[in-house]
C-alpha cells in the first residue's frame, strides 16, 4: 500500500483547489452541471448542483430529499412490529442490518435479551445482509469506473446470497424476521449446508473482482490519490464504517462495543488504510466482504440447541424510557434513539443514518475536482439514497 | 499521473473475463429463461397470503394490525346449528367480505401471524401481475384459490427447539 | 484482370461497386454487433444474451432496427436543428469513405490507390468532425462536454496510428494497400519465407500502437470517456433518438469493422495467403477463385482482431480523460516516434 | 433502569456504583470544563450516558467534550414532548375517545420547555458515546449551532430546523434539507397533522353487524346489505 503522507494529501487538495481559483479569474464562464436527480451514477434520486469551470468543480452541493418518505413521522404513529417491517426499508440493501439496531434498543428498554440461537443467526443474517450489500457495491464500483462487466458477476453471486436469506426469513429484500425476544423462526433444514458452499462461490467472488478491477492499472490510477479525507476531518463529519476506517482509524463496532449479539464468538480483523483515498475506501470494502465470510462460516458451526424466541407477552407494551443502539452496518454506524412512553407503539424514534453523514462530506471532497472524479468520489463514499433521505 | 501501466494487471483482467466465457460455454449460464424455465421460489418465499374462509371469524385482529390499511372485512352475525345434539344455537360472525389490496400491501406479513385463528397462510407464489391495478384487490374467492398453493411447513434446522 | 462473360457497362460497375461497398460495410457491422455484442459480451457475463428472437438470438438485429426505425426521431428545441441532423450521416460517411480504399482480393478491390493509406488515414479524420458538431449541435451540457472530449481524444489519438503505419509503409515500400499485401505474402523474415513476412512479427510495437489508437478512435472502454455512461449520460449522443441514434450506433460497429480490416491489412497480410504455398509470384499470377477466398481471409482476419478489440472493452474501466491525454502524448507517440527510426535502420541495413 | 429522575437532583452520588466509573469520570470531568451548566445527568452504568446541560452552555459543552476527546460527531436533533392530539388514526370515530392527555412529561433528563435539541458525540478510543440535551425555551426558539465546532452538524441542523422550527444561531445557510423551501409547517411537530390516515377511514373498525333482533318483523337477509366504507 502506497502510503501518501499527510503532506502529500494536502498538497494534492490544494494544487487542485488552486488550479480552480486561477481559472476563476481568468473570468472564463463557468457553467452549472445537474448530475441528478435522474442520474445513473447516482443510486437513486440524489441530484448534485455543481458550478464547472472547464472540467474542473468549483463548488459542488447535493440537495437530497427526492425519496423522503418520512420515516420519523410514521414510527409515531405504529406499533413496534410494525415500526419493524417499515424499518427495513431504509437500507433496502442491506435490509436485515437495518431491523437489528431498533430490536436491540427495543430489548434493551425492555430489559430483555434474545436467546443465545437467536443471537447467533441474527448475526449471521447480519453479515449475509453485509454482503449482499457490499458485493452490489463492487460491481456498481466498475460500471461507475465503465468496466461492464463486474455488474453482473455481482447481481450473478449476490442473488446465492438472496435466495438464502430468502430461505430463511421469506423476504429477498424486506425480511422483517427480527422480532423483540428473538427471531420470527427457525432455520429450515439444510440451510446451513447451502450457506457454507455460498460462501466459497462468495470468496471466489472476491478473487474475480479483486483480478478484474482492483488489479487493473488503469482502476489504480482513477482511484489513488483521488479525494483524499483525512481521519479528523472524517471525524468531524461523522463519517462512519469504511469511510472512516480508510482514513485509518481503527473503530468497528462490531467489535469495539459489547452488544447482544455473536461478533465475538468468530475471530476476524478490523481493516483499515492509511491513505484515505477512493481506492482506500474501496479496498477496505473488498477486504471487510471476505472477512463477512469468514464470520459467517466460523459462526454457522456454533449454533447452540434451544428456542429461538424468549417469553413475550403477546401485545408488547414497552416500559417507558430512552434507549440508544448502534450497530456497524454495510454502510456505516447506523443506530436508532428509541423513546417510548409505555403504550404501543414508539413515542419518537431517531434514526441516524450512515449515508447522511457520509455524503454531508461530498461538497468538502468535490472542491477543485475533475467531473469524472466527482463520480468516483461518489461511488467510493457509497451511500444508499433511502439512507439519506429516511 | 498514472505510472507506467505494469502488464500483468491488465491481462490478468483479460484472463478473467476470458475464464467467465469458457465457463459459461461449459457448464452454462447462471440464468434461466424464464418464460420456459422457472426458478422454483423456496418454501418460506412470502408471494402471496391465502386465506382458510372456514377458519375466519371475522375478528378484525389482521384488519386492525396491518400497516398499510389493506384487508378489508365486513361480516355479519348469524346461528349456525348446535354442536353438540341439544344444544342452543350458536351466534357466529360469518363472514361477507374479505378484501386483500395488493397494490397497497407491503408483505411484511403481521396479519398472518397476528391472526388467532390461522386462516391466513403464506403461499409463494409470484404471477399475479395485473395489467390494471384495480383487479390487485382480490376478494375472498381469489384468496381461497391461493389455498392450494400453500406449501408445507418446512422441518426445521438440527437443534431447534419446536414452538 | 478478369475477363466476365457479359461485357458490364460502366453504370453497372459504378453500380456493383455501390453494393459491394454497403455489404463491405453493413455486413462486418452486423456480423460485429450480433457476435460480440449480443453473444461475447454476454458469454462473458455469464448470462445468454438475447434467445428470444429468432433461433439462439440470431433475428436480435433486425428486432433492433426495427425498433430504432419506429422510435421517434426528436430533436431538442434549443439545438442547430440542420448540423443536428447531418452530424451522424457525417459520421457513417467517413466509415464508408475509408472502405474504398481497402483490397479484398486480387481483383476484388474498389480502386487501386497509389497513396492508398495515406488516403485513409485523411478520411478517417472526417468522422471528428461528425461527433464535434453531433456534440455542439445538441444544445445540452452533457453533449457538450462529450463532445469536447471526443475532440481531443481523437485528435491525440489520430497521432499514434499515423506514425505506427508510417513503420509499416517503410518496411513494404510503398503506400499502395494492394502492394502492402503482396509485400507482406512474398517477402520472408531474415530469409526464412515460411508464412510470408506479415508485418505483425517485424512491426509487433507498430501493431500495439495501432490498435490502442484504434480502441481509441472508437471511443471504446478504456477510451470511452466521450460517451462515459455514469457521467455524460452516453454523451454527444445523448440527445438522438430514432432512426438518426440507429445511425450512430450502425457507424460505431462500422467504424469498428473498418479499422479492423485496415489493421488486418497492414499487420496480417489483408486477403492473402502466403503466395508461394500455392507458387504464385505476383499479384496477376494469382488464381481467381481468391476473389471469392480473398474477402472471407480478410473477413476472419476482420473478426479476429474485433474479438480482441472487443474484449478489452468489456473487460477495462475508463481512463480519466487527462490520463488519455498523457498516455497518448507522452507515451504512444515517442514509443511510434522510436519505432519508426528502428524500421528505418534495419531497412537501410538489411 | 432507575424510574425517571422527575425531581432535578444534581448530584446524587449512588453509594458504590456498577461499572468502570468511567462514564462518572467524563462527567466530573465536564463539570470541571463548563462548571454548573452540568444541570442533570443519568448513568445507566456500563451501558449509555445522558447530560442535559443549560442552553446557554450548549456550543460551549460541545467544545468541551470536543477537547475531552469526543471527536466523532454522531447526530443533532430534537425532541417534541407534547403527546399527539391526533393519536394513531385507528380509532373507531364511533366510540367517544377519552381526552387525550395533554401533560407534556420529558424524558430521561428532564427538563422544563415541551421541545428539546438533543446530540450524541463518541470517544473513538474509550469506545463511549454520550447524548446531550438542552432544553429550547419559547420565545428566543433557537440553539447555538454546531457547525462551527463540528463540521458535520451543518446538514443535521437544517434537518432539525425543517423539522421541529428551532433556530441555530451562527448557522450558515439554513435552507431546507428535505422540504421543497415554500413548505409551511413543521411535520415532525406532534401537532402536525399525518393526513395519510386523516384522509381514508380505517379500514379495522369492527364491522360485524349485529344478530338481527328475534322480535323484528321483517328478517333482514342473512347476508345483511353493504356496509359503507369501501
Amino acid at each position: 500500500m502506497t502510503s501518501l503522507s499527510d503532506r502529500q494529501q494536502l498538497s494534492y487538495i490544494a494544487s487542485q483547489a488552486a488550479d480552480a481559483r486561477l481559472n476563476v479569474e481568468l473570468e472564463t464562464e463557468g457553467m452549472t452541471l445537474n448530475i441528478g436527480p435522474q442520474h445513473p451514477a447516482t443510486h437513486g434520486t440524489l441530484r448534485i448542483i455543481c458550478r464547472l469551470d472547464g472540467e474542473q468543480v468549483i463548488w459542488a452541493e447535493p440537495s437530497a430529499g427526492y425519496m423522503h418518505r418520512g420515516y420519523e413521522k410514521l414510527t409515531e404513529v405504529r406499533t413496534f412490529p410494525q415500526v419493524t417491517t417499515l424499518v427495513n426499508r431504509i437500507d433496502w440493501l442491506g435490509s436485515f442490518a437495518n431491523e437489528v439496531p431498533f430490536i436491540l434498543a427495543s430489548e434493551k428498554l425492555m430489559e430483555i435479551e434474545a436467546p443465545e440461537r437467536a443471537q447467533v443467526i441474527r448475526t449471521i443474517l447480519f453479515e449475509l445482509s453485509r454482503i449482499a450489500n457490499v458485493s452490489l457495491f463492487l460491481g456498481d464500483l466498475g460500471v461507475q469506473m465503465g468496466a461492464i462487466t463486474p455488474v453482473f458477476l455481482a447481481f450473478r453471486d449476490r442473488e446465492y446470497v438472496l435466495n438464502l436469506i430468502e430461505g430463511a426469513t421469506g423476504g429477498r429484500f424486506h425480511p422483517n424476521f427480527d422480532r423483540i425476544g428473538g427471531l420470527k423462526d427457525d432455520l429450515p433444514k439444510g440451510w446451513i449446508e447451502e450457506t457454507r458452499q455460498v460462501m466459497v462461490k462468495l470468496r471466489g467472488f472476491c478473487d474475480i473482482i479483486e483480478d478484474l478491477l482492483f488489479g487493473n492499472e488503469i482502476f489504480q490510477s482513477r482511484m489513488r490519490g483521488i479525494g483524499i479525507i483525512p481521519a479528523d476531518v472524517a471525524k468531524d463529519y461523522g463519517l462512519s464504517g469504511a469511510n472512516l476506517r480508510a482514513s485509518g482509524v481503527d473503530y468497528d463496532l462490531r467489535r469495539d462495543q459489547d452488544i447482544a449479539m455473536a461478533w465475538d464468538k468468530a475471530d476476524w480483523k478490523v481493516w483499515t488504510h492509511p491513505d484515505g483515498d477512493a481506492w482506500a475506501r474501496c479496498w477496505v470494502r473488498l477486504q471487510e466482504t471476505r472477512e463477512s465470510c469468514k464470520i459467517v462460516e466460523q459462526l454457522l458451526d456454533q449454533i447452540p440447541a434451544g428456542p429461538i424466541m424468549t417469553k413475550v407477552p403477546r401485545i408488547i407494551k414497552v416500559p417507558e424510557g430512552e434507549a440508544w443502539v448502534s450497530t456497524e452496518n454495510p454502510l456505516g454506524e447506523m443506530g436508532y434513539y428509541v423513546v417510548s412512553k409505555g403504550d404501543l407503539g414508539p413515542f419518537r424514534v431517531k434514526i441516524r443514518s450512515a449515508s447522511f453523514n457520509n455524503i454531508s462530506i461530498v461538497p468538502w471532497a468535490l472542491q477543485g475536482v475533475y467531473v469524472p472524479d466527482i463520480i468516483t468520489i461518489l461511488a467510493s463514499l457509497y451511500f444508499i439514497l433511502g439512507d439519506i433521505d429516511r | 499521473m498514472p505510472d507506467k501501466p505494469k502488464v500483468p494487471g491488465l491481462f490478468k483482467g483479460l484472463g478473467v473475463t476470458l475464464g467467465i466465457l469458457k465457463d459459461t460455454v461449459v457448464d452454462g449460464a447462471n440464468t434461466v429463461q424464464y418464460p420456459h424455465e422457472k426458478e422454483a421460489p423456496p418454501i418460506r418465499a412470502r408471494g402471496v397470503i391465502a386465506l382458510h374462509e372456514g377458519n375466519c371469524t371475522a375478528c378484525m385482529l389482521c384488519a386492525r394490525s396491518c400497516p398499510d390499511w389493506c384487508i378489508y372485512i365486513e361480516g355479519h352475525k348469524q346461528l349456525a346449528p348446535p354442536r353438540r345434539a341439544g344444544g342452543k344455537p350458536r351466534q357466529v360472525n360469518h363472514l361477507d367480505r374479505f378484501d386483500i389490496d395488493y397494490a397497497l400491501c407491503m408483505y411484511c406479513g403481521i396479519c398472518v401471524e397476528v391472526c388467532p385463528f390461522d386462516a391466513l397462510f403464506w403461499s409463494p407464489e409470484y404471477e399475479y401481475s395485473e395489467p390494471k391495478i384495480a383487479d390487485l384487490l382480490h376478494d375472498k374467492e381469489k384468496l381461497g384459490e391461493w389455498m392450494e398453493t400453500v406449501p408445507e411447513a418446512p422441518e426445521l434446522e438440527a437443534g431447534a427447539q419446536k414452538k | 484482370m478478369i475477363q466476365l462473360a457479359i461485357e458490364i457497362p460502366y453504370w453497372g460497375q459504378s453500380l456493383l461497386r455501390v453494393l459491394g461497398g454497403l455489404v463491405a460495410v453493413l455486413l462486418p457491422a452486423g456480423a460485429i454487433v450480433y457476435l460480440f455484442l449480443f453473444k461475447m459480451m454476454s458469454f462473458m457475463q455469464s448470462r445468454l444474451g438475447p434467445m428470444e428472437a429468432g433461433p439462439y438470438g440470431s433475428l436480435q438485429l433486425v428486432a433492433e432496427v426495427g425498433k430504432w426505425m419506429q422510435k421517434e426521431d426528436l430533436a431538442p428545441d434549443a439545438a442547430d436543428k440542420s448540423i443536428f441532423k447531418i452530424a451522424p450521416i457525417v459520421v457513417l460517411l467517413s466509415t464508408f469513405l475509408l472502405v474504398v480504399v481497402i483490397p479484398f482480393g486480387p481483383d476484388a478491390l474498389f480502386t487501386d490507390f497509389e497513396v492508398g493509406i495515406f488516403y485513409a488515414l485523411a478520411v478517417a479524420s472526417i468522422s471528428v468532425l461528425g461527433i464535434l458538431i453531433a456534440g455542439w449541435a445538441s444544445a445540452s451540457k452533457y453533449s457538450l462536454l462529450g463532445g469536447l472530449r471526443a475532440a481531443g481524444q481523437l485528435i491525440a489519438y489520430e497521432l499514434p496510428m499515423v506514425l505506427a503505419v508510417i513503420g509499416v509503409v517503410i518496411q513494404a515500400g510503398t503506400m499502395n494497400l494492394q502492394q502492402i499485401v503482396v509485400a507482406q505474402n512474398t517477402g520472408e523474415i531474415f530469409g526464412w519465407g515460411g508464412i510470408g513476412n506479415p508485418y505483425i512479427f517485424t512491426q509487433f510495437i507498430g501493431f500495439l500502437i495501432f490498435m490502442i489508437a484504434v480502441q481509441a478512435e472508437l471511443t471504446q472502454a478504456p477510451f470511452d470517456m466521450p460517451i462515459a455512461e455514469s457521467e455524460l449520460v452516453s454523451g454527444y449522443m445523448t440527445e438522438y433518438s430514432g432512426f438518426r441514434f440507429l445511425i450512430f450506433f450502425i457507424a460505431e460497429f462500422a467504424t469498428a469493422g473498418v479499422f479492423a480490416l485496415l489493421a488486418s491489412v497492414l499487420f496480417l497480410g489483408g486477403w492473402g495467403i502466403p503466395f508461394d504455398w500455392f507458387g504464385w509470384t505476383t499479384v496477376d499470377s494469382v488464381d481467381n477463385w481468391m476473389n471469392i477466398g480473398g474477402p472471407l481471409i480478410m473477413f476472419t482476419k476482420m473478426l479476429v482482431l474485433t474479438f480482441i478489440i472487443m474484449w478489452v472493452r468489456f473487460s477495462f474501466p475508463r481512463f480519466r480523460e487527462d490520463q488519455l491525454q498523457t498516455f497518448a502524448w507522452k507515451v504512444l507517440i515517442p514509443l511510434a516516434l522510436a519505432n519508426t527510426a528502428v524500421t528505418a535502420i534495419f531497412k537501410v541495413v538489411f | 433502569m432507575d424510574p425517571l429522575s422527575d425531581a432535578t437532583d444534581t448530584d446524587e452520588q449512588p453509594a458504590a456504583l456498577p461499572g468502570d466509573g468511567l462514564r462518572e469520570g467524563i462527567v466530573d470531568d465536564l463539570r470541571r470544563r463548563i462548571g454548573d451548566a452540568v444541570l442533570d445527568t443519568h448513568i445507566s452504568p456500563n451501558d449509555d450516558l445522558w447530560i442535559r446541560v443549560r442552553t446557554d452552555a450548549w456550543r460551549q459543552t460541545a467544545e468541551a467534550l470536543k477537547a475531552a476527546g469526543f471527536t466523532f460527531f454522531c447526530f443533532v436533533s430534537g425532541l417534541d414532548w407534547l403527546p399527539s392530539p391526533y393519536g394513531t388514526g385507528e380509532q373507531d370515530p364511533t366510540v367517544e375517545r377519552e381526552a387525550p392527555d395533554t401533560e407534556i412529561r420529558q424524558g430521561v433528563t428532564g427538563g422544563e420547555t415541551r421541545f428539546q435539541v438533543f446530540a450524541r458525540l463518541v470517544d473513538l478510543d474509550r469506545h463511549v458515546g454520550v447524548t446531550i440535551k438542552a432544553d429550547v425555551p419559547d420565545e428566543p426558539f433557537a440553539v447555538d449551532s454546531w457547525s462551527a465546532v463540528f463540521a458535520g452538524a451543518n446538514w443535521h441542523e437544517r434537518e432539525t430546523h425543517e423539522m421541529f422550527g428551532i433556530g441555530f444561531n451562527g448557522h450558515p445557510d439554513l435552507r431546507n434539507m428535505y422540504l421543497p423551501t415554500d413548505f409551511e409547517g413543521y411535520p415532525l411537530r406532534k401537532d402536525f397533522p399525518l393526513l395519510a390516515r386523516m384522509i381514508k377511514p380505517w379500514p379495522g373498525i369492527v364491522d360485524v353487524e349485529p344478530m338481527p333482533a328475534q322480535d323484528e318483523a321483517a328478517p333482514q337477509p342473512a347476508t345483511g346489505e353493504e356496509a359503507s366504507d369501501a
